[in-house]
């Protein structure tokens, strides 16, 4: 005797499209999603249309802007085209926001669920571990490291990653703990998976929503951090960075308000649509809101 | 003599991603002083829906009350102000719920949250309150009430925090105690010590009480009447022992055929065929029909009334048009 | 008829946190020394309330928890004393029917992969044969072919349970062990689920360990009871036995208390036997009978020694004092 | 059980902190280039007579261990090294700036967290209502903005546009000798742009989590059952939902102290307050290790502070939690 289920939907949607389906019914997420888009866009076609170098003294120092057509966002403290400063700034800001959010997401992820699926004294150990790298302030102690390190791009994109994977520890940690409880899991291995397998094809997967909205959120953290380090001098000098300009700039702010603004508006669009994309990740792949 | 509680055609929506859905379809009911009523059901059906309307605790939004009439000792309770609301909640009628864990506040101790629904309907000061709570707490089988009175909910088992809730609610002495499903989440030994305890606290404090559960089992132990629900809808009502002994509505014969019961042993268990169709997929007929061996076109299309035809009321066109 | 389970002595220990920083760690004995056989085709209820043990007893005997002592006798081995991977690639041998069908299949996959996974982790056949094996099945437990490709949240409790049932028969195992695998669901759906294990176990010839608390449940499915209290078994009986003359006054009282369509108010039903208070905790078990605190017949000795399982006929019971 | 627990927790803390101490040691080994060098500072004026005495100080040139016990018992001695810029002890140095850092972080903490609860519980009552949306684009857009971009912002406002309140230092020059209440007031005065620069991000972030939070908890069962006994509105709100709905506010509060620390590092820089953050920005720029390593290892001891002060009120908040180690 079978029972007819009600509704039938008999077409299997797949998780990763149902979270797209709620995703795009949220207005703001999509907002976020082309806002990114927007900013990704300008600053990676841009720079093709802007030759100049980012460092040349193009023009009279503290030139308003919306007043030589030429350099419609003023110039900088020493002449410096701000259009260009932006245009060229851009992608290492984002680069190095990736690449930390990546290492912080492989360092995360890796050692919370360790911790999480074995438990006991490995637990123990590394969430220890984590706790010490907690008390350390984190834009202090990437600053520590940049200075020993001498700063580049890939040493300012690894110290952020060093000082960030806590939190996603912690979060692995966490759903790991929650679902290596649940039943299915223990079904996996009442027909004989190995750990491995557990951990791979059943948790990680289980687990991996919150972990999409972490990194994405991560990503805007580590933007808002390598502005902050090269706000403070601590940038690649070789490699401009709109926290650059705003550092180079801000000696002056009094006397001309534009080199400082328009980076510090580019870094907060940017990290907005990040969050916003993560936001709306995190409602899509809540199963509370997939109800309403 | 008029009943303690009438309800008469309540009517409650809910507004859901499918649109508004009834919740409650034209639900009468009656509860006569000192009574207990059974009312039964599987998940969905909308019993909780029915006490929380009493207790004007619908969640609102999404839910409302669409219309209806809710009496209790004659005053309409669906027109009350908030502040009258308040005024009949915990004092005239209380209710005591499901999850005995997760219904105290676990930042306070169980005594002040007893004292605290004595203070909100007694003059009276915070020594006497407490003094108060702990005579409850005697009262409903606690043993060493002064010392666990200044437990937390944490440090109690199920069963002494569903104890701690029946207190709270007879700490007014109410008219009328709604337990919604009070033992659902107990073991069995403790679900009894539960029923016997309701039962004395009936018998000693004169309360009508409204038992919700989907065990007919409970029914047969604590209720004089019964209204069976589906879908939002009562479909059969009579006294207990009608019910059981004489099920007439199809859903209700299935119910308590498919009751793998302790005193039987072997035979084949009843089964009701499909699932409880979700509220926002209710057509214009019986909500049963589809999973019902009786169902001819008009049940398909016309929906059933509760109306007394043979033994007791039962909602079922198959029963009034005497096909079974 | 064969012993297919072979259950002695098992115990079961949990670490507690520590009290404080040098005290040494307690431990929690949940399971302690529990000993039952269970015969091929057969089906046995192990019933008691929450902190029983019931749970733990069967998946320490499927090396799901691990045992602290004790012997699984399974097919001629010990399963306590196999390597990991010998006991991985035994789990052929054992299904298992878990109580919640919201969490027991994994979100993530599609339940034709769900119930083919048994037997892509055993390597048995080639893919269009495990395909073949798993439309059989689908077939058996009442599903339809065209639910291959859906994913678990997209059908109902009793369906889910059914897809379970049919992992747990993927790779036609021999012991089925049911952890409480209709009490998450209407009774309605009960029925079905009910009616579907005793058919199966009459088909198929399958052996269960059933786990539940409803007396009902196990009154319908199994041929014998072992009621634990505990981490421990105080009787255990065939069905009819256990039920019809219950000799341990914990049974009584499981007994007394479980609600039967037979007692009415109406009729001034008023309770057999009443017991008081919770069980005690695992924690510090009584020196006595662990049931010496509530029972109505305890007696000096009762808290003084613990009575051991005595056999008579075909049932065992543990009390000083057995009707 | 409480004091034990509080014990633990101290002995636990300095463990930590002896943690911050050894990777210290490591960083000056680590860093590339003479560890004397590295001690001494680049900027340090530096001649082969002092790299001497600082290789005999720290005992460059024995193996690994004693140079690391060295170190640690010169820490433990209160001895954080030299600056040889400043010409003075880091410790003394660091000593004269941790008092406005700590008012700083913790004037903003007082407020983000003040502010942030009193906005998400008047947002949860209507959790469509107007003031949501506000609590929502506001936490969104406080999360995103760089906060020494908003100092920099407010710095060019209150400076040009709106000059009330000073964007620089901490105290103003003409009131050095003025009565204690004069110079309380005035460095309240300097103390609210820098403050509320650095609360507004976390102000934004409490303000949401306790919106959800708040709303979580109004869901549950006991609030039902509150309102089943009659309570009124302000009683369920105020009484049995805001002290659950704090707890997760108190778990981010504590978890948020170290990122705190950081936002006040560049909260300093931009309006010159006088604390461990402008000194570790002007030391980093001098190349000046020891005092970047002190204000580490001080500003990992306020957030081993702060922890055990979060731990020990999240017991108090928390019965469920007292019986427990």
């Amino acid at each position: 005797m079978t029972e007819p289920t009600v509704p039938e939907p008999y077409v299997a949607e797949s998780p990763g499209r149902e979270a797209w389906r709620m995703y795009s019914r949220n207005r703001t997420a999509l907002f976020g999603l082309g806002l990114l888009f927007v900013i990704l866009a300008i600053t990676f076609y841009g720079s093709f249309f802007y030759a100049g170098d980012a460092y040349d003294i193009v023009w009279a120092p503290h030139e308003p802007p919306m007043v030589t057509p030429e350099f419609p966002l003023g110039t900088d403290y020493l002449g410096r085209d701000i259009v260009t400063g932006m245009l060229k700034g851009g992608g290492p800001t984002m680069a190095v926001g990736a690449a930390a959010a990546l290492i912080t997401m492989v360092i995360g992820v890796s050692l919370g669920a360790l911790a999480g699926f074995y438990g006991g004294w490995i637990d123990t150990a590394l969430m220890r571990f984590t706790e010490f790298f907690q008390v350390l302030p984190a834009l202090l102690f990437a600053m520590v490291l940049v200075t020993l390190f001498s700063p580049s791009l890939w040493t300012i994109a690894f110290a952020i990653g060093v000082v960030s994977w806590p939190q996603t520890a912690r979060l692995t940690r966490a759903e790991f703990m929650k679902i290596k409880e649940l039943e299915y899991v223990t079904a996996a291995r009442a027909i004989g998976a190995k750990n491995t397998r557990i951990i791979w094809k059943v948790i990680l997967p289980n687990a991996a929503p919150p972990l999409i909205v972490s990194a994405a959120l991560t990503i805007g953290v580590a933007i808002l951090f390598e502005a902050g380090l090269s706000f403070l001098g601590l940038g690649d000098p070789n490699v401009m960075s709109w926290g650059l300009m705003i550092g180079a700039n801000r000696d002056q702010l009094l006397d001309a308000w534009w080199p400082v603004t328009f980076p510090g508006l580019a870094i907060f669009l940017t990290v907005l649509a990040v969050s916003l994309v993560g936001d709306g990740l995190n409602d899509a792949f809540n199963p509370k809101l997939r109800e309403r | 003599m008029s009943a303690l509680l009438e309800i008469e055609d309540l009517n409650v929506t809910f507004n859901t991603r499918y649109g508004a859905v009834t919740a409650l379809d034209s639900v009468s009911l009656h509860v006569n002083a000192g009574e207990t009523l059974g009312v039964v059901g599987e998940s969905g059906c909308g019993k909780s829906i029915t006490a929380l309307s009493v207790m004007g605790l619908i969640p609102s939004p999404p839910g409302r009350i669409a219309g209806g009439s809710i009496r209790l000792n004659g005053e309409e309770l669906t027109t009350a102000s908030p502040a009258r609301m308040r005024a009949i909640r915990g004092a005239e009628a209380a209710m005591i719920f499901q999850e005995p864990m997760t219904s105290l506040n676990p930042v306070f101790t169980v005594g002040a949250q007893i004292a605290e629904a004595i203070m909100l309907h007694q003059k009276v000061g915070a020594d006497q309150a407490m003094r108060a709570a702990v005579a409850l707490l005697d009262r409903v089988g606690i043993p060493s009430p002064d010392a666990r009175a200044r437990d937390y909910p944490h440090q109690l088992s199920g069963g002494m925090r569903q104890r701690v809730m029946i207190a709270m609610a007879v700490s007014c002495r109410p008219k009328m105690l709604i337990a919604d499903e009070p033992t659902t989440a107990l073991d069995v030994t403790v679900q009894a010590q539960i029923f016997d305890l309701l039962n004395e606290i009936q018998r000693d404090f004169g309360a009508a009480i409204v038992l919700i559960t989907h065990d007919m089992g409970a029914i047969a132990e604590m209720a004089d009447r019964v209204a069976v629900m589906y879908a939002g809808r009562v479909i059969e009502g009579a006294t207990a022992d009608d019910v059981l002994d004489h099920p007439q509505h199809p859903y209700a014969r299935g119910l308590i055929d498919c009751i793998p019961n302790i005193a039987k042993g072997d035979a084949a268990l009843r089964e009701i065929p499909g699932v409880v169709p979700p509220l926002h997929l209710l057509g214009a007929g019986c909500a049963f029909a589809a999973r019902c061996a009786h169902a001819n076109n008009r049940c398909h299309t016309e929906k059933p009334k509760l109306a007394a035809h043979g033994h007791h009321p039962a909602a079922c066109h198959a029963v009034q048009e005497g096909r079974i | 008829m064969s012993t297919v389970l072979d259950v002695r002595d098992l115990t079961v220990r949990f670490d507690l946190p520590r009290p404080s920083m040098f005290a040494a760690r307690p431990q929690l004995e949940a399971v302690r020394a529990v000993s039952f056989t269970l015969e091929e085709g057969r089906a046995l209820g192990l019933v008691g309330e929450s902190g029983s043990g019931k749970t733990t007893t069967a998946m320490a005997a499927i090396r799901l928890t691990e045992a602290a002592g004790g012997q699984v006798l399974f097919d001629g081995d010990d399963l306590l004393k196999l390597s990991a991977e010998q006991m991985r690639l035994r789990r052929r041998d054992v299904g298992l029917i878990f109580q919640d069908p919201y969490s027991s299949l994994n979100p993530r996959a599609r339940v034709v992969d769900i119930v083919r996974e048994p037997l892509d982790l055993m390597d048995i056949g080639t893919m269009d044969e495990r395909m073949g094996r798993v439309r059989e099945l689908f077939t058996l437990v009442g599903l339809r072919e065209d639910q291959l490709s859906l994913f678990p949240h997209q059908f109902s409790g009793g369906q889910r349970q059914r897809i379970s049932i049919a992992r747990a028969l993927t790779t036609n195992p021999k012991l089925l062990v049911c952890d409480e695998p209709v009490s998450a669901l209407d009774v309605a759906i009960q029925a079905q689920i009910l009616n579907l294990l005793a058919r199966l176990k009459q088909e198929l010839g399958l052996s269960y360990l059933f786990i539940s608390h409803d007396l009902g449940v196990v009154r319908h499915v199994c041929d014998d009871v072992a009621v634990m209290y505990l981490g421990q078994i105080v009787e255990q009986a065939p069905v009819a036995t256990l039920f019809d003359a219950p000799r341990h006054p914990y049974t009584q009282a499981l007994l007394a208390a479980a609600p039967s369509l037979k007692r009415r108010k109406s009729q001034g039903y008023t309770r057999a036997m009443q017991i008081k208070g919770d069980p005690p905790s695992p924690i510090n078990p009584p020196k006595g009978c662990a049931f010496a605190a509530r029972c109505p017949k305890s007696r000096q000795i009762c808290t003084e020694q613990r009575p051991t399982l005595q056999k008579s006929d075909n049932s065992r019971v543990a009390c000083f004092f057995p009707a | 059980m409480t004091a034990s627990f509080f014990i633990r927790r101290i002995a636990y803390g300095l463990l930590l902190m002896l943690g911050v101490v050894i990777l210290n040691f490591l960083l000056i080994r680590l860093a590339p280039g003479d560890p004397a060098v590295v001690i001494a500072g680049e900027m340090g004026g530096i001649d082969a007579q002092m790299l001497a005495a600082i290789r005999a100080d720290y005992g460059l040139d024995k193996p690994l261990p004693t140079q690391l016990w060295i170190y640690l018992s010169n820490v433990v001695q209160g001895n954080l090294g030299e600056s040889f810029f400043f010409n003075q002890p880091v410790a003394t140095l660091i000593s004269a700036r941790i008092g406005p850092t700590i008012l700083l972080v913790l004037t903003a903490q007082v407020l983000s967290i003040v502010i942030g609860m009193f906005l998400g519980v008047i947002a949860a009552r209507k959790p469509n209502g107007p003031l949501s949306g506000f609590v929502s684009v506001f936490a969104t857009i406080g999360y995103a903005v760089p906060v020494f971009w908003t100092g920099i912002m407010l710095v060019i406002l209150f400076a040009s546009v709106f000059p009330i309140f000073p964007v620089e230092g901490m105290r103003s020059v003409r009131l050095r000798d003025a009565g204690p209440i004069a110079q309380f007031f005035d460095v309240a005065h300097h103390l609210v742009l820098p403050a509320f620069t650095l609360a507004i991000i976390y102000l934004a972030q409490y303000a949401r989590l306790s919106r959800a939070s708040m709303m979580d908890v109004l869901g549950s069962d006991y609030i039902r059952t509150a309102r089943a006994k009659g309570a009124t509105e302000q009683s369920v709100l105020f009484k049995h939902a805001l002290r659950n709905a704090a707890l997760p506010i108190l778990t981010v509060a504590g978890l948020q102290f170290g990122n705190l620390i950081s936002g006040a590092l560049l909260v300093e820089t931009v309006f010159n307050w006088p604390g461990m953050g402008r000194l570790a920005f002007d030391s980093i720029l001098r190349r000046n290790y020891p005092t970047v390593l002190g204000v580490l290892f001080f500003a990992a001891a306020m957030v081993v502070a702060a922890n055990i002060l979060t731990d020990l009120s999240y017991r108090w908040a928390d019965p469920r939690l007292r019986g427990r180690e």
